[in-house]
């Protein structure tokens, strides 16, 4: 009982330390309270289950020790990793924090199983314990899985990997593991009990690759956000096995952030999460072959850049191609030279630009980019007609008009910023392919549209050197 | 196994409706607080909260520490304290330094 | 007094932690939710919260059914059912009166 | 166990109903749904705690129907009050709420001194039991004395009663209070315990009316609100009492929403609590005499209701004399006018104008004034300087610009709405009286002022019998 009076306490406080965490990421001004706050809790969360572990007599604390300072020098590197690489560090980490669930409920069952220990395999605990394990390892593959597909790994398929009767296959395979995870419940202490559980872990695993397959590798950022959430839950699930009240409240808030970040994704998509998980988004897309007779026209950066030196409002949007070009800084150049000659500048954030919610804030904020400028889809599209430039950066799918008067567009219905209501657009690109969703993009015809073609980087690099130059003379 | 009774709760008396409640509270406080999140800083929102889901190395913690039980289950728990603590490092130092370069208007670091 | 376990807890085992924790939880929603209410219905919020005060009902129901217990502890929680039961029902009354008088441009209750 | 397993489940859903309740609220496109989620909330767990004493073998059901049957019979008639009358309806129901606490716990504790039930007499426990008969009792007599002070009751004193040394007399009562609670913490079945406990009982009665008496009328909307978060608090005791969740969470959520009201409150008049309690506002307050000599211009409602009809905007910030003069239904007459002759009508409304923080709007929605027209203060002050016309109809303090520029003044630093920005002032009040801080307000000095002397609802009636006559001529 005294070491539960010295524990608890400590466990309250840390939970009180991880929801103002959250409340303080509410903010970009107390969002770094929010991250002290949460390594604050998770230090006392740790300090006080070992001090509880030392009261109750624990062991191994040299090993324990060793497994802290190596995952620790795994760990740093992996916050050293260029943003651009930040989904598929994510994914990775939950990659880990699903592994460690499974481990901990795979341990916990077996020590109990080799003990007898019928009370402390109560049909409760066990329906908890499977939870954990079913959540934890599918978590691992599906987000290794997901890590591989984002990072564009050679052997990984990008593309939707789909056969004959998928979903069914799957559907009875998780039939598989819920009835081995029933018997577990039932006679948990059955000979043939660690076999079961055995097969439980390894149908977990194989589930995880099975379910992330046939996702596409651009559908990757909803799926991380919703393995987050399955993480989340084993953490809960782990929780109700030791009955520990921090576990469970620290991991229901991973598993409403994760929830509530994919709702997000997809009304900003327009997509559902059943069409998401089990759509095969991208699969099927043929582009309508007439449309290509439609010509581009092309604008050198010499002239765009005198054109937007004359512009009152620019409205720059950024899209996937910025991140992949790694072009910020360069559009931070440009962004300070339009300043300075008195145009006014702002970004038009779509919700789901780039890879990952927020992609294009992190980048931005990166190049040090007041977060004052860039502005909301919603609150922008007001503005477009005022605007007389809307560059577009390596953005598509996020300006494609379709998607507001093409009802038979796969994207029909998902917002978008008003791109073509600008007077001029100028919009940057490799070449005439389509973006993510697979489709032609209507707003690159307009007669006000000129394209610039080239890498992000470079492009805007010229844009930035016109500027400079006339700024001189 | 009833060596660390305090962190691991005594089994006997499990409390199911409290620990329920628990849930269903802390679920609401995370879709409350999650909501009034600005959309700017979604992507540290999610290094966060995997970082936050790296609690599970509380219950790592606890199984590896076990006396007179089977060094698998010992093997078991050290792996997976590594595996959490891979997480809680690069989860808060990358939100850290993600938050590090949002800047208001008039320059200064936050 | 034990002829109501179930709605009176057991003091045997009164979990102390548990408790401060749903407290803890709970004050932090009542928190987020409060200020999420918008200005124009703080009136009527605060004949809800009223009604919802009245919840110390449960526990005079449970002091005035019990058995084998001096009449005058009985009549003391009667006389809370009464307290209580008024506040349900003009709390929630009147917020409900108030609140259909709140009308968009367009006309159409509510 | 049975009866938990029944039990737990309600208790849980109800829970989550009572919560879900306190959000609907946030809009009032759903607020009504949140008043019927909290009535299925209630009853869950009125009837959830029926089953359980039910399944316990209670007794004594016919009693307990009666004391329902009468509680509603009171309750009923309760909620018809006029809606002015809406601030001291709810003192009284916290003084309801506030003694249901006391009853309960004092029977509580009888009972177990009856048994001599060491075990139930917990120290946690007796901690508990003192907390909550302390708030309820306290709670019951201050709400009582503050529900008086609002109905004008006449022989409750209005103003703040102060006499020398009187903090120093409640804090030595309370720690009278607080001695004899440790006193029963550590000795609860001593012989002289149920005469401690009726000492404390009585101590916490007297206390609430100390603690009230020094507050003036005017600042009772704050103390209802802390009365609120003080019945709230008592319920969550009484929940740590009987180790039941839903009590707990149910009197935090109470707790927060008087706490949070209270801070708002606070704030708006730029006050701190501490003021509110102690601070005797309003006692000393002393007019500069010089003031005197300075002029109104008064004006007839005809000529006003001239100028108005030309207006492009017309801006009206009600107070508190239009509840008092319960104008509401004349001013709906008068803004349907003004509309149907192309005149824009918009409410300014302040946090705390009136007594209650949204009084305004729950009076000007009862004139089925649409609610989208009611601008909150720091929406409608970057508006006020195009407005033709401010129409101040029994609004004193809010409209203060003394707020904005005296230092020396005791609503220094108050927000405030803009009238005086306005290009023309109509005020209408029934004399020269100041408003409830008691000071002369310099808006009605300036030149573009002009007095509309009377009783609200017959000068906006005029005003409106005007516009109407020159609607038809
Ligand atoms: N952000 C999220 O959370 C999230 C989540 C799930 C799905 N998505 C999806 O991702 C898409 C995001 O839209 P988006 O408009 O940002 O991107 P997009 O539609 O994928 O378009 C990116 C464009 O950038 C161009 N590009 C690529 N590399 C470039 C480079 N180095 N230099 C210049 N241009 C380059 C590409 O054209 P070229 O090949 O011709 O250069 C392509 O058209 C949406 O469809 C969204 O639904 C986003
Ligand atoms: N709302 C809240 O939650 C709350 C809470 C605490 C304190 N308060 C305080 O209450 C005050 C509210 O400000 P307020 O501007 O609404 O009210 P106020 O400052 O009290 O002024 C009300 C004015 O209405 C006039 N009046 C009274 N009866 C009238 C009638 N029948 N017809 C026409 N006029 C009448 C009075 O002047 P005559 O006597 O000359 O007619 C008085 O000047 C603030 O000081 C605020 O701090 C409000």
């Amino acid at each position: 009982m005294s070491a539960e009076a010295l524990v608890q306490p400590l466990y309250l406080v840390a939970t009180a330390l991880f929801i103002m965490s959250l409340r303080w990421m509410s903010d970009p001004e107390t969002a770094r309270k929010g991250v002290a706050s949460g390594v604050a809790a998770m230090t006392l969360a740790v300090a006080g289950t070992l001090a509880g572990v030392a009261a109750g007599g624990g062991t191994h604390y040299v090993w324990i020790l060793g497994a802290f300072a190596l995952g620790a020098a795994v760990g740093y590197p992996l916050a050293q990793v260029p943003l651009t690489a930040v989904p598929q560090r994510t994914a990775l980490s939950h990659a880990f924090g699903g592994m460690a669930a499974g481990l901990v409920g795979t341990g916990k069952f077996l020590l109990y199983y080799g003990r007898s220990d019928a009370a402390a395999l109560s049909p409760f605990i066990v329906v908890a314990l499977v939870a954990e394990v079913l959540l934890g390892f599918l978590t691992f593959t599906g987000s290794l899985l997901a890590a591989g597909k984002l990072q564009e790994v050679k052997w990984i398929p990008q593309r939707p990997v789909t056969y004959p009767l998928q979903n069914l296959v799957n559907f009875a395979l998780f039939g598989a593991a819920l009835a081995l995870g029933a018997a577990l419940v039932l006679h948990p202490l059955a000979p043939w009990a660690p076999w079961a559980f055995g097969g439980l872990a390894t149908l977990s695993l194989a589930f995880g690759v099975l379910l992330i397959l046939p996702i596409g590798g651009a559908d990757m950022p909803t799926v991380i956000s919703i393995l987050n959430a399955y993480a989340g839950l084993s953490a809960v699930a782990m929780g109700f096995v030791l009955n520990n009240k921090l576990l469970i409240t620290a991991g229901a808030l991973d598993g409403s952030s994760g929830l509530i970040l994919s709702v997000i994704m997809c009304k900003a998509m327009n997509r559902s999460f059943f069409n998401v998980l089990f759509g095969a988004f991208g699969q099927a897309q043929q582009t309508a072959a007439g449309d290509a007779a439609q010509v581009y026209k092309e604008d050198t950066p010499e002239s765009a850049a005198q054109i937007m030196a004359q512009a009152d409002l620019v409205v720059i949007v950024p899209g996937y191609g910025m991140a992949v070009a790694q072009a910020q800084h360069k559009v931070r150049e440009l962004y300070d030279l339009l300043k300075k000659r008195g145009v006014n500048v702002k970004f038009a954030i779509h919700p789901v630009a780039g890879r990952m919610p927020g992609h294009m804030n992190v980048l931005l904020a990166e190049a040090e980019i007041p977060y004052d400028d860039l502005v909301e889809m919603d609150d922008i599209n007001g503005d477009m007609p005022h605007a007389d430039v809307a560059l577009v950066i390596g953005a598509n799918d996020v300006v494609n008009p379709a998607a507001r008067t093409d009802k038979t567009s796969p994207i029909y219905g998902m917002p978008i910023i008003d791109a073509d209501r600008a007077r001029t657009v100028y919009a940057i690109k490799r070449s005439k392919a389509p973006g993510f969703a697979g489709i032609d993009n209507g707003l690159y015809f307009l007669d006000k549209t000129f394209m610039l073609f080239g890498d992000a980087k470079s492009v805007v690099g010229e844009l930035a050197r016109q500027l400079g130059e006339g700024n001189q003379a | 196994m009833h060596l660390a009774p305090a962190a691991a709760g005594g089994h006997g008396n499990l409390d199911l409706m409290g620990a329920l409640f628990v849930f269903m509270l802390a679920t609401f406080i995370g879709l409350m607080a999650i909501q009034r999140v600005s959309r700017l800083l979604h992507t540290p929102l999610m290094s966060l909260t995997n970082a936050i889901s790296a609690i599970a190395v509380v219950g790592a913690i606890i199984v590896s520490a076990g006396k007179d039980q089977p060094g698998f289950v010992t093997a078991l728990g050290l792996a997976a304290i590594f595996c959490s603590t891979t997480n809680i490092v690069s989860g808060f130092l990358i939100t850290d330094r993600m938050l590090k370069m949002f800047r208001k208007r008039d320059g200064g670091a936050k």
